[in-house]
């Protein structure tokens, strides 16, 4: 058996618009099933992902917050988020659904650099 | 060394199968393994049986399945993503109550566990995308 | 001739907003549909012309959580998209 | 008021489709025609029979034919668009010589005339696209 | 009969990475044989559709200068560029493929004011 | 460990570019392909960090008629983008 490797799931994508966001998470319960070590990082419109309030049973399409939530179940607590992104956005820290860690563009840098793995979505 | 190669994007209106063809072609030439090609969200439609292209321009379905004829690869499709687009092979297409199939030979419907695995066992990984 | 405008990508994409609002005649309209809605956050919105007529469809609004986040003024049903579509004289879809 | 509506989307990956069934929806309601609905490039995967999608989701494609069925809208698919991306009816997969079919009832294969002719004969002719 | 329409396509896409550059022409086309007035314009990226010297062939795709090269046949002569995009990307008026005219920003929004119907892709 | 960023969108996709240029490490090499080779066009490539490792896919610059306006010192063979995904310890891709 291999040792785990570090994946880390990156995605710029705003959610709902494509499908990018909902494709992310289910790479990322799946890595999780494998047992490796999983990270997810949103940069640009992807922090939008984790905007709360999301009711998008308007539009028929399934809930992102109610499948993130379910991460923490998955011990996926490793998420990462541009600080520069949600500033750029006007985004509060508070209006995030999730616990997140936020990360200047060094440290993007470093995680990306100490990452066995990167895939995009 | 062991690569695994991703593929997002459908072919026609994105140029990013046809650069994951040309990478695939490169590193078997140089003599490295290919353990797999997975094809994910609209990548799914590279293997699309019903795909007929003008005499002068490639098709990149039965490239795939060229390639996987001359070096045995595993040319893996997400299940989840192929039956939510309507690529399916027989046993998909019974099960989801229809009387015909487009799955093209070569290609296999797995689940996303294949990538995850592949991450694993690979040595390289890489993602050919677009936009969407 | 008059112009609705429909855009319906997120704020990354700068290029297509700009082509977009300089291509507005006076009298057009700018509807921001699917991902689009999110100019409609405060640090995107305080770059637009103030004259500029901008509104956003409020499903997709909602869908995306940003109904706390945006002014109520600015949102509109399917029914105004449709009534916009009639009122200005063409549909220049922005994407 | 006629209107026509032109998808250049594939379901799934994009919103686009979407958005252009409520569209239509909403101006049937309104009392206004729909001369026709246009799927070109990757939009012609909306007219793909072999679609399934999960029971809490909209199935774009059968969302499309009950439209069809209830208003008689004329879907028309972009017959270039949809050979080369493999979405075929039983003729095409003839001349094609495929032995399977594909594309959803309701739904009709024909040429960019189609366009051209609803953006001469409707009043107001909007496009739903995405990246790509 | 109807009045023939002033039908303006537009593209904001480089070639071959998407199909758009292709798509457009196939409706110009379309639209030319149905003798309504046909007009391109190319905004953004969509400039590098007309550069010359294309060889398209070495990525096994159709060469758009012999497509471009067939408007004439069509008397599609209406061919509009953005001139701030071919500023914003280096490119000279002599490095394109075929005669066409600069508008400025005003200009554009005259055109798709003046037209009937305008498509994108 | 090192990095080969690959990068397939033309420039009006802007915060693309700026997002792959900050999270590159010193030792790191940036390859365009596909519409990303048009980022070697003078009035872009004069933004980017002088130290830059940067390449580009000859036959995607040859396809879009980009031969007699790029260096050619920063074009590679098919083979070479595989021997630097080799080189590097993985490949970010952006697109």
């Amino acid at each position: 058996m291999n040792a785990p490797k570090n994946i880390l799931l990156m995605s710029r994508r705003a959610p709902y618009g494509s499908s990018a966001a909902r494709d992310l998470l289910d790479i990322a319960l799946t890595c999780s099933v494998f047992e490796q070590s999983v990270a997810l990082l949103l940069l640009d419109d992807g922090v939008l992902q984790l905007l709360t309030n999301q009711d998008p049973q308007v539009i028929q399409q399934k809930n992102l917050n109610s499948l993130q939530s379910s991460l923490s179940l998955y011990d996926i607590e490793q998420i990462y988020v541009d600080a520069d992104a949600l500033t750029h956005h006007g985004i509060r820290h508070s209006e995030l659904h999730l616990p997140v860690t936020l990360l200047n563009k060094v440290e993007i840098s470093q995680l990306i650099a100490n990452s066995d793995v990167v895939l995009t979505v | 060394m062991i690569f695994t190669v991703v593929v997002h994007a459908s072919p026609c209106q994105n140029a990013a199968p046809e650069s994951a063809l040309r990478f695939c072609k490169a590193l078997l030439s140089a003599g490295h393994t290919l353990h797999r090609v997975f094809f994910y969200r609209d990548g799914v439609f590279n293997g699309n049986q019903l795909i007929s292209s003008p005499p002068d321009e490639l098709n990149t379905m039965r490239a795939w399945q060229a390639l996987a004829e001359e070096h045995s690869i595993d040319l893996v499709i997400c299940i989840a993503a192929a039956i939510r687009r309507g690529v399916l092979d027989s046993t998909e297409a019974k099960r989801y109550e229809q009387n015909q199939t487009n799955l093209a030979e070569k290609f296999n419907l797995s689940g996303l566990g294949q990538l995850v695995e592949a991450c694993i066992l690979s040595d390289r990984v890489i993602t050919f995308g677009g936009q969407g | 001739m008059t112009s609705l405008h429909t855009l319906n990508q997120a704020p990354s994409n700068a290029s297509l907003m700009q082509s977009c609002l300089s291509s507005l005649q006076p009298d057009d309209t700018l509807l921001l549909i699917e991902d689009g809605v999110y100019w409609l956050l405060d640090t995107h919105r305080a770059k637009f012309p103030i004259a500029l007529n901008i509104k956003a469809l409020r499903l997709d609004a909602q869908a995306r959580g940003l109904l706390p986040l945006v002014p109520e003024v600015d949102l509109i049903e399917m029914d105004e998209f449709v009534h916009l579509s009639v009122t200005h004289d063409k549909i220049v879809s922005w994407f």
